[in-house]
């Protein structure tokens, strides 16, 4: 029984923190030495998975696991897309109102929603998440059906067009920074004070004073939001969006990146995004072996990291305690 | 010697994979016959051919990955591939714009324009093969209406829209019409309705080749007893092995070669010998597209500059491929001729094989 | 008189917290003893050692003369049963499921339905409430759910874990005529951790009192209830 | 008479089980009271109504004047009116100061700005929640266990950990569910000095449930008494103790003296 | 009009038992295992594979390679257990991750070895029933009648013997039923031994119905999470229920409405349901 190990992290700015810091600024700055345009688009896509992944965390904190993230990433891309090629509206208007659409989406059904825990949230969000699909299918005129939207234009920030990708990673990696940065304000003041309340023992918290419904609301909205942020540069990237796009695998990939990263650590969404959005290209030369060894790996990761990668340096100086 | 790099941007895991499989082969097969010739020679320099092979998965993103790996990092400048109508459109802003050079199986009329002056199909489509079928059909069998079932994404639209007007143009009519969700197993409400309607025959087109069975099965476990047309897409070995011997005797089919042209009948025993396995029926399309794209590269003197590459490709002119004479085609339709129109057949089955009934071109059917 | 459990020098560890240090006492076969000490004294943890649930970092615990293994479910086999802290009946299982689970490795269906009968005649309640849902109990409906599970497995050896807690007072007297008669006419023997001390020791042959981990003082229950530290520290007299 | 809590033909039924049926009684301000009956009365289904946690049949609960029936529990916490849980109840995975921080937020809340982005409120918020958190674990007796990991704190220790939430909430009238359950006769007797001490200090009202008969007895100024869902005995220890219904219900007779 | 709706709802209520068959597994594995398997539809693969084995390479009779099929799911099942899912017990996330990565294996491997095409499976029976008008396949009558004496026994099993009652138990606190004597190493195994058994033969019954590739787990997949979610975790009356309701829209709107409504109409109902009945239409309020 060492499941009762975690500690509520005292937000303490110490050494440790700055040497993370510093490897996160290498880490981040690797495409710039490797000079590979394709280097860079893998850093946009890790960007882009950490970013979703940091809201599908928001929605973890507070206890559920949502397979629907992938219809809000969708929301927020159709929202911009729709936004700039039907209105011509500049995409800098778009991106906001991607996250607006899916917040205001995840607030109208998370009242009910949320209703339901654990399996049966993530068994209902992932029949919602086939909803949204389906609905979309349904309606072309909007969606442009199953033949998608393609040729979306590209991300442009008052006048400057993000043609190359080092410009666009540099774009996302701001936006990630600032959606971690908004992680960690909520995770240390009063309302990550809450969340943990209503994710160890809601009834307790409901009946110290914290509203439940409202506080997991709160964190379903601000999470969809963050999914339909990051949905919107998602499809002004890649340029091309269609309801399959954003179909349950994707949500799946979301909770992989998650539960590997660790899911109610800080850094769960990045450490995870960073070493499994990569990992297929290291696989890429196996061919027809690279997804049984992917399989292989995420099983390995959770049987020997049960606190996901982010738990590692924890285990570790565990470890040198033990032996010492 | 050199080497040139071929990226087989294609299907490798799921349900594409049958498409994406016998894609990546041809493309082996034909950089296998120009390496055994001590490489492909191009101006004065012998070419050692690679082929790349990715996953996408079917899936956009994943396209946008690979494509992004193949242009950037393994700096290819010709791609086999895809095999989804997303992925080719999610890509093709990079290949366009890196002047790369694609050959996709996509059937979205979309991934052909002028504005996409790199990208080629090297198969037909519905668009190509569905008329001069269709009248032969409808003329030779007396079919007055027809239903079918499509599956409700971006090709079952596409090739329902197709198909439509092609029985529409040959004086019967689409009067029963099913979109589906991919998943389905079980058509026995569907089939229901649609025989309730009395339909003469049932078309497949644009069905997977396992629903295509499972279609045939079921719509004969109910007791329909009219024809059975499939009229794009070669699948037929997929087809009887779903749905049996008994439920498909008497089926019509689209073929894309004739066992009897020596060339075709050769190219699936290479490809059987060779794999083990049974020939994905698009195979030779990419075989012979892939073999256009070296002869182009050796009339353009260069496999740097893709542009004369593209100049040289769009001007082979009665290329003589295993399935038989190939061109270009398609201006009309897509703005540009990089539809490649090629000769094909009419079969029926019976016991479980194909029987050629008739031989078509674009024209026409006899 | 042989002694039917014998626990000596247990010493067992929460991580870097030790919670018993060197614990050993007899209980003698047929006879109760009663353990008693306050809160995070280590009673619950030495009935958790005996079962298997926490692994003990030295002593040997012996049923018998026999050694038990430090493995969930050895004790069982062994013929000792326990009715756990904080109930942890099955939720969603029914009273009766619940009291079967109990009876689990009892393969006489003939001893087990007189054994049911026998907890129903002691818990009349349980009889009503056989197909609810054990979570949906009151909790001292549930804690003699518990009780009642334990006897199902028909043990030599039978350790309650605080069981009258939450049980009203009337059914408090009821329930030590019947862990005095399971004892007698079963011949079971007991190990009762109790807060209710004079309960507990007026029943009991052998009291234990353990402080902070450690067995301070053992003697007859009598002795016990007569001590005035005892009267002072754990009856409130 | 001036009571805090009215509670009006309350009633719940279970499927075919009338678990609470038509019990009416009131608390009176700055009183303990105490609701008594055998497993199974009702006794928690009461308060579970009470409180919001479970949604009456029929029935009407009125707190300092206003109805509170269908209030979902936060809100009922949020006007004063606290309970603590039969069973062990914490926050498992957090400290003990931690668990008590939970509870006390609710007098300290921030707005969703300061929340985030901190400020003096927020210090000084934090620094009044910590404080009352100090003061909270110094009269219930955890200040030794304040780092402890709740969910491996002993038995006794976890159910004066959710007295202790309660607490942390300020409420006016605190709801305990056998608070002393697991508690041996001398930290019972303990218990109702800090119960008394408690009332003083928080200026509370004090309804209790408990099977701790000693305890109730000298402690309550006012009892019910609940038997199969209805109300069998309402009034001061003396009379309730000697009601012949009471003793053949629940006391029994080791409890006549 | 009357005639297509009677045949409908014979169509539906076929149509519903089959899923009920796809998805048992997954309740089981669900409700009572407290895994949500993804791997699901990759061993009802799997056994239809086995089957066609046993059927076209060993020869074996139809029944006998079924059983051959079932035994070495229980098998199959128990290794899985012991080398995928173990360390996640206690843990239902962290276990329906490795499930995934399991499918993914699974999918795979099969991929590798059977290649993307559809295999031909012999048809065990041809023709139909005919009663009037009304018509039923014999293949379906006798996949049906097999799946509802499957699942009969099942059911009986689990919630009438002493193994059945353990089961249950373990998953609600696998401490307490360890120390009454439940073993772990055999239950635990045995639990997803059954489901997988459960999964392979539902693949093996229904391979002569609707074919052999690597790629049909996708649809007992996703009928099974539907199932499930209206039925109620782990009542296996509520995803009997479920399953012909089921059957029954996806028929009766495929017949007399169109077919992408049917989904539609599906998933909208999975939505309401459980905003109305949050656990389910038969389940248990805690989940
Ligand atoms: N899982 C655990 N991890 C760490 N410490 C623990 C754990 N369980 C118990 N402890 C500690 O071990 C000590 C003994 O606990 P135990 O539960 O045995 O006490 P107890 O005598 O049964 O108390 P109570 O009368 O309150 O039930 C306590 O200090 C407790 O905090
Ligand atoms: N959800 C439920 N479904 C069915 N019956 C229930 C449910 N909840 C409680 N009950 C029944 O209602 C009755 C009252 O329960 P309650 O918990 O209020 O009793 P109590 O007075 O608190 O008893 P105790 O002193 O044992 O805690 C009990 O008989 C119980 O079995
Ligand atoms: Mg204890
Ligand atoms: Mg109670």
């Amino acid at each position: 029984m060492s499941a009762a190990v975690s500690k509520k992290t005292v937000p303490t700015v110490g050494a440790s923190t700055f040497v993370y810091l510093v490897i996160a600024a290498l880490i981040a700055s690797v495409p710039w030495f490797t000079g590979n345009v394709f280097y860079f688009h893998v850093g946009i896509m890790v960007c882009l998975a950490a970013m979703a992944t940091s809201g599908l965390a928001v929605i973890a904190w507070v206890g559920q696991l949502s397979l629907a993230h992938a219809a809000f990433v969708g929301l927020g891309a159709y929202t911009s897309v729709l936004l700039v090629t039907r209105l011509g509206l500049p995409f800098v208007v778009g991106l906001p109102a991607g996250a607006l659409v899916a917040g205001a989406v995840a607030y109208l059904i998370g009242k009910p929603l949320l209703r339901l825990r654990g399996v049966y949230f993530v068994l209902i969000t992932f029949a919602l998440n086939e909803l949204f699909r389906l609905v979309m299918l349904e309606f072309p005129g909007v969606s442009g059906g199953s033949s998608g939207i393609a040729g979306v234009p590209k991300i442009e920030l008052f006048g400057l067009v993000l043609a190359e990708q080092s410009q666009v990673y540099v774009f996302t990696l701001a936006c990630l920074v600032a959606v971690t940065a908004l992680l960690y304000l909520i995770r240390n003041g009063q309302l990550g004070r809450r969340f943990a309340a209503v994710e160890e023992n809601p009834a307790l918290a409901e009946s110290s004073g914290t509203p439940t419904a409202r506080t997991q609301n709160l964190a379903f909205v601000i999470g969809s939001s963050i999914a339909g942020f990051t949905g919107a540069i998602m499809a002004h990237y890649i340029g091309f969006i269609s309801p399959e796009t954003f179909g349950f695998q994707l949500s799946v990939s979301y909770v992989i990146i998650l539960v590997t990263g660790g899911r109610l650590a800080l850094w769960g969404p990045l450490v995870g995004a960073i070493f499994l959005t990569p990992l297929p290209e290291f696989l890429r030369g196996a061919l027809e072996y690279q997804h049984i060894i992917y399989g292989v790996i995420l099983i390995a990761v959770l049987r020997f990291l049960p606190q996901g990668l982010a738990g590692l340096s924890g285990q570790l100086t565990r470890l040198k305690g033990d032996r010492s | 010697e050199e080497t040139l790099k071929i990226g087989a941007l294609v299907t490798l895991s799921g349900a594409g994979s049958s498409w994406g499989q016998g894609m990546l082969r041809a493309a082996e097969l034909a950089a296998e016959d120009v390496n055994k010739d001590g490489g492909l020679k191009v101006g004065d320099t012998s070419y050692k051919v690679q082929v790349i092979p990715y996953d996408d998965s079917y899936k956009a993103n994943e396209a946008v990955t690979a494509a992004n790996r193949l242009v950037f990092e393994d700096k290819v400048k010709y791609i086999i591939g895809t095999v989804g109508s997303a992925p080719i459109l999610a890509i093709q802003p990079i290949t366009e714009e890196n002047k790369v050079i694609t050959m996709t199986l996509g059937f979205t009329a979309e991934a052909l324009s002028a504005e996409k002056p790199y990208t080629f199909r090297p198969n037909p489509t519905t668009a190509e093969v569905a008329q001069p079928q269709i009248d032969w059909i409808v003329a030779n069998k007396g079919i007055k209406t027809v239903g079918a079932l499509f599956p409700k994404d971006e090709t079952g639209q596409a090739i329902a829209k197709d198909v439509g007007q092609a029985y529409a143009n040959a004086g019967a009519e689409l009067s029963a019409v099913e979109f589906f969700e991919r998943d389905r197993v079980d058509f026995i409400p569907l089939l229901t309705r649609i025989v309730a309607q009395g339909v003469d025959a049932i078309e497949l087109d644009g069905n997977s080749p396992v629903t295509a069975g499972q279609i045939v099965q079921q719509a004969r476990d109910i007791g329909f007893e009219g024809v059975i047309i499939r009229t794009g897409g070669p699948a037929t070995q997929d087809i009887v092995n779903v749905a049996g011997k008994e439920a498909t005797e008497g089926m019509f089919v689209h073929s894309a070669y004739d066992p009897g042209v020596e060339t075709a009948a050769a190219y699936e025993k290479r490809y059987t010998e060779t794999y083990k396995d049974q020939m994905n029926g698009f195979s030779p399309f990419f075989y012979d597209g892939t073999k256009m794209l070296f002869k182009a590269m050796q009339d353009a003197g260069t496999v740097e500059d893709t542009d004369a590459v593209k100049t040289a490709l769009e001007n082979l002119k009665d290329y003589d491929g295993v399935l038989g004479t190939l061109n270009w085609t398609g201006a009309e339709r897509y703005g540009i001729a990089h539809q490649l129109d090629s000769p094909f057949y009419i079969a029926r089955v019976e016991d479980g094989s194909e029987v050629i009934v008739a031989k078509c071109t674009s024209q026409g059917c006899e | 008189m042989s002694n039917d459990l014998s626990i000596r020098n247990l010493t067992v560890n929460y991580g870097p917290v030790r919670a018993l240090h060197d614990v050993s006492f007899d209980v003698p076969e047929g006879r109760i003893a009663a353990l008693v000490g306050s809160n995070g004294a280590g009673k619950s943890t030495v009935l958790k050692a005996i079962c298997g649930m926490v692994d003990p970092v030295s002593g040997t615990i012996q049923v018998g003369g026999e050694t038990v293994p430090s493995k969930p479910g050895a004790a069982l086999r062994r013929g000792v049963a326990l009715s756990p802290e904080g109930r942890r009946l099955f939720p969603a299982l029914s009273v009766e499921e619940n009291l079967f689970m109990g009876a689990y490795t009892v393969s006489n269906r003939k001893a087990r339905d007189e054994m049911l009968e026998r907890v129903y005649g002691y818990f009349p309640r349980l009889k009503e409430r056989k197909r609810q849902a054990a979570g949906s109990l009151s909790g001292g409906e549930q804690q003699m759910c518990a009780i009642g599970r334990a006897l199902m497995a028909q043990p030599r050896v039978l350790l309650l874990d605080e069981p009258s807690l939450g049980i009203a007072p009337i059914i408090v007297a009821e329930l030590g005529r019947i862990i005095a008669q399971i004892s007698q006419s079963l011949g079971m023997t007991v190990l009762l951790v109790e807060q209710n001390a004079q309960m507990a020791l007026s029943l009991a042959s052998t009291g234990i009192v353990l402080e902070t981990g450690r067995v301070t003082l053992t003697g007859s229950g009598q002795d016990l209830l007569a001590s005035p530290d005892i009267r002072a520290a754990y009856l409130g007299l | 008479m001036n009571s805090i809590l009215n509670v009006e033909g309350l009633s719940k039924r279970f499927g075919g089980l009338a678990a609470l049926s038509d019990v009416s009684f009131e608390v009176e301000r700055g009183h303990i009271s105490g609701i008594i009956g055998p497993n199974g009365a009702g006794k928690t289904t009461c308060f579970n109504l009470i409180t919001g946690t479970l949604s009456a049949t029929s029935g009407k609960v009125v707190f300092d004047g206003r109805e509170i029936t269908g209030l979902p529990p936060h809100q009922v916490v949020e006007r004063g009116l606290a309970r603590t849980f039969q069973a062990a109840t914490t926050f498992p995975k957090a400290t003990v100061r931690e668990n008590i921080l939970r509870g006390a937020l609710l007098r300290h809340p921030l707005g969703l700005g300061s929340s985030l982005f901190g400020g003096a409120a927020a210090r000084e918020a934090e620094a009044a929640g910590h404080a009352s958190v100090e003061e909270v674990m110094r009269a219930v007796g955890l200040t030794e266990h304040a780092d402890q990991i709740a969910g491996t704190l002993a038995y006794g220790h976890q159910k004066r950990l959710g007295v202790a939430i309660g607490l942390a909430t300020r409420p006016s009238l605190l709801l305990l569910d056998e608070p002393a359950a697991g508690l041996n006769p001398e930290e019972v007797d303990r218990f109702g000095a800090i119960l008394q001490d408690l009332k003083r200090d928080f200026n509370l009202t004090i309804l209790i449930v408990e099977h701790h008969m000693r305890l109730i007895m000298k402690l309550c100024d006012h009892i019910v008494v609940l038997d199969h869902g209805e109300k069998i005995a309402d009034g001061q220890p003396e009379d309730v103790r000697n009601d012949q219904k009471v003793i053949e219900a629940y006391l029994g007779a080791e409890h006549v003296e | 009009m009357s005639f297509l709706i009677a045949q409908s709802i014979i169509n539906g209520v076929i149509l519903g038992t089959l899923y009920l068959m796809m998805a048992i597994g997954f309740t089981l594995a669900f409700g009572v295992m407290r895994i949500v398997n993804f791997a699901h539809g990759e061993f009802y693969m799997i056994g239809a594979f086995l089957t066609l084995i046993g059927v076209k390479w060993l020869g074996l009779p139809f029944p006998a390679a079924l059983v051959v099929t079932v035994v070495m799911a229980i098998l199959l099942g128990g290794l899985v257990e012991r080398f995928v899912f173990r360390p996640f017990r206690a843990d239902e996330l962290s276990g329906m991750i490795a499930s995934l990565g399991l499918a993914m294996i699974l999918q795979h491997m099969a991929l590798i070895i059977f290649g993307p095409d559809p295999q031909s499976f012999p048809s065990l029976v041809s023709g139909v029933y005919r009663l009037g008008d009304l018509i039923v396949p014999k293949s379906r009558a006798l996949t049906l009648g097999a799946g509802v004496v499957i699942l009969l026994a099942f059911y009986g099993f689990l919630m009438h013997t002493r193994m059945g009652r353990a089961l249950r138990a373990l998953v609600q606190d696998q401490e307490v039923a360890s120390i009454y004597g439940v073993r772990l190493e055999i239950m635990y195994p045995l639990g997803l031994g059954l489901g997988v058994a459960l999964a392979a033969v539902a693949g093996g019954l229904m391979a002569p119905l609707f074919g052999v590739s690597p790629f049909i787990g996708g649809t007992p997949l996703l009928k099974a999470f539907i199932v499930v979610i209206l039925g109620g975790l782990g009542s296996i009356p509520g995803a009997a229920l479920a399953a012909i309701l089921l059957g029954l829209i996806e028929s009766l709107t495929s017949s007399f409405v169109s077919a992408s409504a049917a989904d539609i109409v599906t998933f909208a109902l999975v939505v309401v349901v459980l905003l109305v009945r949050p656990s389910g239409l038969m389940g248990r309020a805690e989940a």
